[in-house]
């Protein structure tokens, strides 16, 4: 371990050390030796994984390893704190199940799962996400032709995306009937406006000289969109991808709370809780939070293949 | 005119401005980018505008390029409109920096003008063969500019500027950004293809070496409001070795663009 | 200025294909109860039943703005019939909300750029939090707050948070690394501390960023806080006169508080905006 | 005065006005307590709050309490206002539907939440397939409220005697525009609003003795809003946060209320806790509940106690 | 050495670097910035490096104070570790852009450094005056940076280094974005500033001209590996108006620099 390392760590384990030793404190005066050791052991492993991540980050060594290592003793930390907090604080598990009991609901609904997941993000979510990309890209190329359009939409468009999708989309599951396409509503509403103004900002990204450049060859304005404007708006139009990535997913979830067939995760999770089958609501959000985080991990991925040539995708060279 | 020196003789014109005036309307009130500028360029010159910054060299430039409108007076060129030469390609404009795409290779960047221009794909990787090799630059076709040095950039920027054949060439300050010593070899460079070409060339720079190295005319410019305050023909042979620089002639012309320059400046 | 008459073209166009919708979506059940009573309706008859439905598929725009203007000039604003006094609740939790979650994302990021290790370990997970629906586990996040003898305004403001400190870690990161290697190497040079490169340096360069993160944050504030006053029980706010609304077919009050929200989050982003251009102005960035 | 606090299933409204007569006519200070009522909402679980600690008592329905229990939540029935039933579902009958015979090819909405279990229960008693299958009904969720129903989204859908009925007439259909099937006539009826406390609660003889007092306090507000519902009603649309609650509407909520709990004097009659169960564990291939839970999930010992 | 000219006697040494090799690892293996460089640089020299891009002009600034940390070898400043210099804030640093801060007035970014050091209230008032006025711009100090021209902006940059009693000035290619007039200018500015407080200057230039003008010591280098090739005394008077740059002497040195980049250059 370097002596940077222990520098740069310093600050966080002090911290931690500190407010430990606090609670622990306060545990055994409160409430008995029994609670002061559970928040003991969950001190030790928060610090644990803490040590063991700087160490991790201070190695030299493959920075693509290190950078999947080191999130994951990070999320493996919150998991075992989680567990023993349950376990140790006897919190009932129809209020909170440890990620023990979520793991083994999840093993035993597989098929559950997925039914709901083709429902929910595949049909509702990405069909969604799509239809409104698109649908913004289009207006979005309209806007910038039409100044009178940018001056007038954009505005009023940003008052629209200040209406909470709570409030939405119980009328679009009015308006759309309950299947899937109501979801796809609700997410087209809720990904259309992000998407816009990303891709707006993104068309005027290009300087004067690149624009004269395209006048000196004579181009017509097409010629200039489809060889100049968008391709420089690419990083922009991947900013309005990502943020629509994991709107897309909580849009078609939510929407399903206002009616549904009996399938989806937004279902599942509203009925199981219903029920207090807290670990299948669990497993649900598990599913999202991955396949959320999947899909943005994918539009990433994309993201660097297309703007390779950005700056800030070259990493951090000299 | 000022300079002793004989015109030399019948060059047929290719771009004339007559009292050319342009003003700009911008909140601090009018601002006097041009006044009453009046210049031949005959066919095959090298002009060189210089002076000091905000004197209007650019916005000359740009309006030889119909980027810019003037407010009044006549430009022609090769006997046109700015606008009618524009859309006849009748000239290549190389900017101050290199401008060139990042998502696109040099090749594919020197093949940008060629595919808006509708040529033929033949023609098209011919043409980028050839000028990549007239700048140096053979081998490099599959490179992103970014992967290249900033002389490198430059000189595939001239390259796409070159790529159509215009008989006319813009250029704004094209070696602002780069060292004493890659510049040098670029100029050499750029007479060379001057000699081999026989294009028309309007160049802008701040340095007074530059100028008089590569030029057959200097256009001295001074600003509040920009115009034209010296026209010098160089007496210079048009075959230039670098050491040229170190001759008593050049010192002399140095000098007297420098004098020029000086009596127009303010010094912030 | 120049975006007055764009604006109130693009509202007139909506305002007409809003006023064309309703007649379109409210039809069918003005058929629907015409053909019950045994009658033909005409095209007029038609278009002003459409138009004046009480619980109608879409509610015409004046019957919106007439409900709003019942609900908030004519009642007094202590009155839970009051719009006024709803927008104010949840406008408190919006708030608190706001506050709490542009702390911790400033400090998330403050240790994500200075700690390596939170660099590496913590945004992965921050993203992850962000594609868990929120709806889903606010009611957990009020049981679990109560449980420890927390409530009231406070798991609102929790939920608030969740949402808003996202924005604001991301745009603080970006903008406490916005100083260039040059101007870092300068406070070297001067053998400057880490707290004063800290206020001198990183923070006013971060500024813009933080402006533009905030103004997400506040409008992220407001769904979340009109998503914790559903599973606090219905008791007062926008959120829970979306869901009475919902209850009973009321769609003219949902559509009221929909604007309402709307114009609580324009005003509050606006609110920022001119922040943000005072304070700029102050340090000379506003050009 | 010693502090409780009662978890509603749902909004303010006259299905709980006997708890908010008791509270606004003094009959908890009467019995020495300070009751706060929280109201609930679509996405609150009473019991969730109850075990979380956030509540000392709730209003549950049987059959979501008793999927509670399996699933591990330790609660117990101490009190039965509501004698009958108030589910029903209801049919446009412009789709043709007459008896149970003819659901099967027809699209019925429903709550969840708990809610569906009723409704499970009686289709798998019908023998009739949930998935949509031929010979079976399609089952959607559906938001709680009636606009499906209007709109034709759906051609049944759950209501309640007392509340959303109303509503679809409120809207202009008329009785005769109507099927109703309520599940206390088919047969099925499933005991709804009774009082559930955890075992934990029980044990302890203090909290034991508040809640004999809170229950006898709330059946003289239950008895007191039968006999005056008018000012019943205006007591809950006092206490009504939201202000979007309606006089006629709640006057009429609480006219219907009034007969489901006409029958009960608050003391849970084990008669219908079986019938409740049998409708439960015959729900064919998936039952809502596996076992029959046994004496543990009730008691009658408070109102026992508070009844003496 | 190459040059004839004797050395000038025993100036007390202040920077001293041995046998210094710095090398950068990179992704596309090592980089050898700095290769067994070797320097002494006396109190009150002004020292400008020239050489080619990437030849390591800035690392070695870098390294004098104490950005960088070199691989091998040693280098004293002020007769310490660079580190000890810096913390004992021994030099000021002006970089290529004037980099003020632009939400801070001239005074203010003049102040900063200051501030940090924790100098009084009142002795930061007065220095900042002192320094605007060694600068010539007495009068803006209220002026936020985007208000003043890029050679006023350099200028302040200069008084921020000023501000702190350093003794030595480090700075890299800090006219290197003026044109050629205002840069004329600044040189004559800093040739009076230098003259006046007898500080040591090292300067990083790409300008053979500005070099030869300005320095007692050229050092000229060369890339790959980064390495000192020529060190040229300087034998132009201390006292050196702008004409003196047509004297034969000054061009003659300006010669043995450019034959000495040409010998080191690669052309891109
Ligand atoms: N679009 C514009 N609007 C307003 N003023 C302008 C515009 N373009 C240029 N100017 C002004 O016109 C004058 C001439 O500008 P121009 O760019 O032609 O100068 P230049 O000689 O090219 O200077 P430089 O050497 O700095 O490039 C300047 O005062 C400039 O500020
Ligand atoms: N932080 C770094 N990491 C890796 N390589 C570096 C780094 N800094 C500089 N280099 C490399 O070291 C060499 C010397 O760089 P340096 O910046 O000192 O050159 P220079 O002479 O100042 O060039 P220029 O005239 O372009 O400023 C170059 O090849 C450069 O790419
Ligand atoms: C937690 C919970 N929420 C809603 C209902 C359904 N429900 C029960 S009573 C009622 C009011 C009818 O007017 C409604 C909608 C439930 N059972 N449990
Ligand atoms: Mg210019
Ligand atoms: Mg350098």
């Amino acid at each position: 371990m370097t002596a940077r390392a222990l520098v740069s760590r310093a600050p966080l384990v002090a911290f931690q050390i500190a407010l430990g030793v606090a609670l622990v404190a306060k545990g055994l005066v409160s409430s008995g030796v029994g609670t002061a050791l559970v928040t003991l052991a969950l001190f030790a492993v928060w610090i644990g994984g803490t040590l063991l991540n700087s160490w991790l980050a201070a190695r030299p060594g493959v920075l693509r390893f290190k950078a999947f290592a080191i999130p994951l003793v990070f999320g493996l930390t919150l998991l075992a704190m989680w567990e023993i907090a349950v376990r140790g604080y006897g919190v009932s598990t129809v209020i909170l199940p440890p990620p023990s009991a979520i793991a083994v609901r999840f093993s035993h609904s597989l098929p559950i799962l997925w039914e709901d997941f083709v429902q929910t993000v595949i049909k509702g979510a990405l069909s969604g996400f799509v239809i409104g990309c698109v649908a913004a890209l289009v207006t979005a190329v309209v806007v910038d032709r039409f100044d009178f359009l940018r001056r007038g939409l954009l505005p009023v468009g940003n008052f629209v995306a200040a209406l909470p999708i709570i409030g939405i989309a119980p009328i679009l599951v009015m308006w759309f009937g309950f299947d899937w396409q109501s979801k796809a509503a609700v997410v087209v509403v809720m990904v259309f406006f992000p998407m816009l103004v990303n891709t707006v900002e993104g068309l005027h990204d290009t300087s004067a000289m690149q624009r004269d450049l395209m006048r000196t060859y004579a181009a017509g304005y097409w010629t200039t969109l489809f060889k100049l404007r968008l391709p420089a708006a690419m990083p922009f139009i991947f900013n309005g991808l990502k943020i629509a990535s994991t709107l897309a997913l909580i849009g078609a979830i939510v929407a399903e709370f206002f009616g549904s067939p009996v399938r989806g995760m937004g279902f599942r999770i509203s009925t199981s809780v219903g029920l207090l089958a807290l670990d299948l609501v669990w497993a649900e959000i598990v599913v999202a939070a991955i396949a959320g985080s999947a899909f943005y991990g994918a539009i990433a991925l994309l993201e660097k293949a297309v703007t390779f040539w950005h700056p800030s995708q070259r990493g951090h060279g000299h | 005119m000022m300079d002793g020196t004989p015109k030399p003789a019948a060059a047929s014109t290719v771009i004339s401005a007559s009292a050319l005036n342009l003003t700009f309307e911008t909140n601090d009130g009018p601002v006097h980018a041009l006044r009453d500028v009046n210049l031949e360029v005959g066919k095959g010159d090298f002009v060189s505008f210089i002076g000091p910054s905000g004197c209007g060299k650019t916005t000359f430039l740009r309006v030889m390029a119909d980027l810019e409108q003037p407010t009044s007076g006549t430009v022609l060129v090769n006997g046109v409109t700015p606008e009618e030469a524009r859309k006849a390609r009748a000239y290549g404009y190389v900017f101050q920096a290199a401008g060139l795409y990042p998502w696109r290779t040099i090749g594919g960047n020197i093949r940008l003008p060629l595919e808006i221009m509708g040529y033929d794909k033949r023609v098209q990787a011919e043409r980028v063969k050839e000028v990549l090799a007239l700048v140096d630059l053979a081998g490099f076709e599959k490179k992103y500019p970014w992967q290249l040095s900033g002389g490198m950039q430059q000189r595939a920027s001239i390259a796409r500027a070159l790529a159509f054949e215009a008989d006319i060439l813009l250029m704004d300050e094209p070696f602002g950004a780069l060292d004493e010593i890659v510049r040098d070899h670029l100029n050499e460079q750029l007479l060379a293809l001057w000699a081999r070409t026989q294009k028309t060339i309007c160049f802008v720079t701040h340095s007074i070496p530059e100028a008089v190295y590569l030029s057959t005319k200097i256009v001295v410019m001074s600003p509040r409001p920009g115009r034209i305050t010296d026209v010098i023909e160089s007496t210079l042979p048009r075959e230039r070795p670098l050491d040229i620089r170190d001759t008593p002639e050049f010192l002399e012309i140095a000098h007297r663009v420098r004098e020029g320059l000086r009596a127009g400046h303010a010094y912030d | 200025m120049r975006a007055v008459v764009p604006v109130l073209t693009v509202v007139a166009v909506i305002v007409a294909i809003w006023y064309a919708a309703a007649v379109w979506l409210n039809a069918p059940w003005a058929r629907d109860m015409a053909a019950r009573q045994d009658r033909e309706l005409g095209a007029a008859e038609l278009v002003v039943d459409t138009w004046s439905q009480d619980k109608p598929k879409l509610p015409a725009p004046h019957q919106v703005v007439t409900e709003l203007w019942e609900t908030t000039v004519e009642k007094s604003v202590t009155s839970k019939r009051s719009l006024v006094y709803h927008a104010w609740v949840t406008l408190s939790a919006t708030l608190a909300g706001f506050g709490l979650g542009t702390a911790l994302g400033f400090a998330l990021a403050v240790g994500i750029v200075y700690i390596r290790v939170m660099d590496m370990s913590v945004m992965p997970w921050v993203i992850a939090s962000q594609t868990i629906p929120i709806l889903a586990i606010a009611p957990m996040i009020i049981v679990v707050l109560n449980a420890v003898g927390v409530s009231g305004l406070l798991p609102k403001a929790v939920i608030s948070m969740y949402l808003s400190f996202f924005p604001v870690v991301v745009g603080m990161v970006k903008g406490l690394r916005s100083p260039s290697a040059m101007q870092l190497d300068q406070m070297r040079t001067w053998n400057a501390t880490s707290a004063q490169e800290f206020v001198k340096l990183r923070l006013p360069s971060s500024m813009p960023y933080l402006f533009a993160s905030l103004k997400i944050a506040m409008a992220a504030s407001l769904v979340g806080a009109i998503v914790g006053e559903l599973p606090t029980g219905a008791v007062a706010g926008l959120g829970a006169r979306l869901l009475a609304g919902s209850y009973y077919g009321q769609t003219i009050q949902i559509w009221s508080a929909l604007f309402m929200a709307a114009a609580v989050a324009a005003a509050m982003v606006g609110l920022i905006g001119v922040l943000q251009r005072v304070t700029l102005r102050r340090m000379g960035l506003d050009r | 005065a010693d502090e409780m606090t009662l978890q509603l299933k749902w909004v303010t409204q006259a299905q709980f006005a006997g708890y908010y007569v008791a509270a606004d006519k003094g009959f908890y200070e009467e019995e020495d307590l300070d009751v706060t009522i929280k109201p609930g909402g679509p996405d609150i679980a009473p019991v969730q709050v109850l075990l979380g600690g956030g509540a000392d008592v709730m209003v549950d329905w049987l059959p979501s309490a008793l999927a509670a229990r399996e699933n591990g939540a330790p609660i117990v029935n101490i009190a039965q206002p509501f004698k009958s039933s108030g589910l029903m579902l209801t049919c446009l009958k412009e789709h043709g539907i007459e008896t149970p015979a003819d659901f099967p090819g027809h699209m019925l909405g429903t709550w969840f939440f708990g809610n569906e279990l009723p409704l499970y229960s009686w289709m798998s008693k019908l023998g009739y397939a949930t998935d949509g299958s031929e010979g079976g009904v399609t089952i959607q969720k559906i938001n709680f409220n009636v606009d499906p129903l209007l709109q034709k989204q759906v051609e049944c859908a759950t209501t309640m005697t007392y509340n959303e009925y109303w509503q679809v007439i409120d809207a202009g259909l008329t009785p005769d525009d109507l099927v109703v099937f309520k599940y206390e006539d088919e047969g099925i009826s499933t005991l709804e609003d009774g009082l559930y406390t955890t075992e934990e609660n029980l044990e302890d003889p203090e909290m034991v003795d508040k809640l004999v007092r809170f229950v006898r306090a709330s059946m003289k507000g239950w008895k007191y809003a039968e006999e005056n519902p008018d000012e019943a009603a205006d007591i809950v649309l006092e206490n009504d946060a939201t202000g979007a609650q309606t006089e006629v509407h709640q006057k009429r909520m609480m006219g219907e209320i009034a007969k489901l709990t006409a029958g009960s004097n608050g003391a849970l009659d084990p008669a219908d806790f079986e019938r409740t169960v049998d409708v439960l564990l015959s729900s064919g291939a998936d039952p809502v509940i596996t076992a029959n839970p046994g004496d543990a999930a009730w008691t009658l010992a408070i109102t026992d106690e508070a009844l003496k």
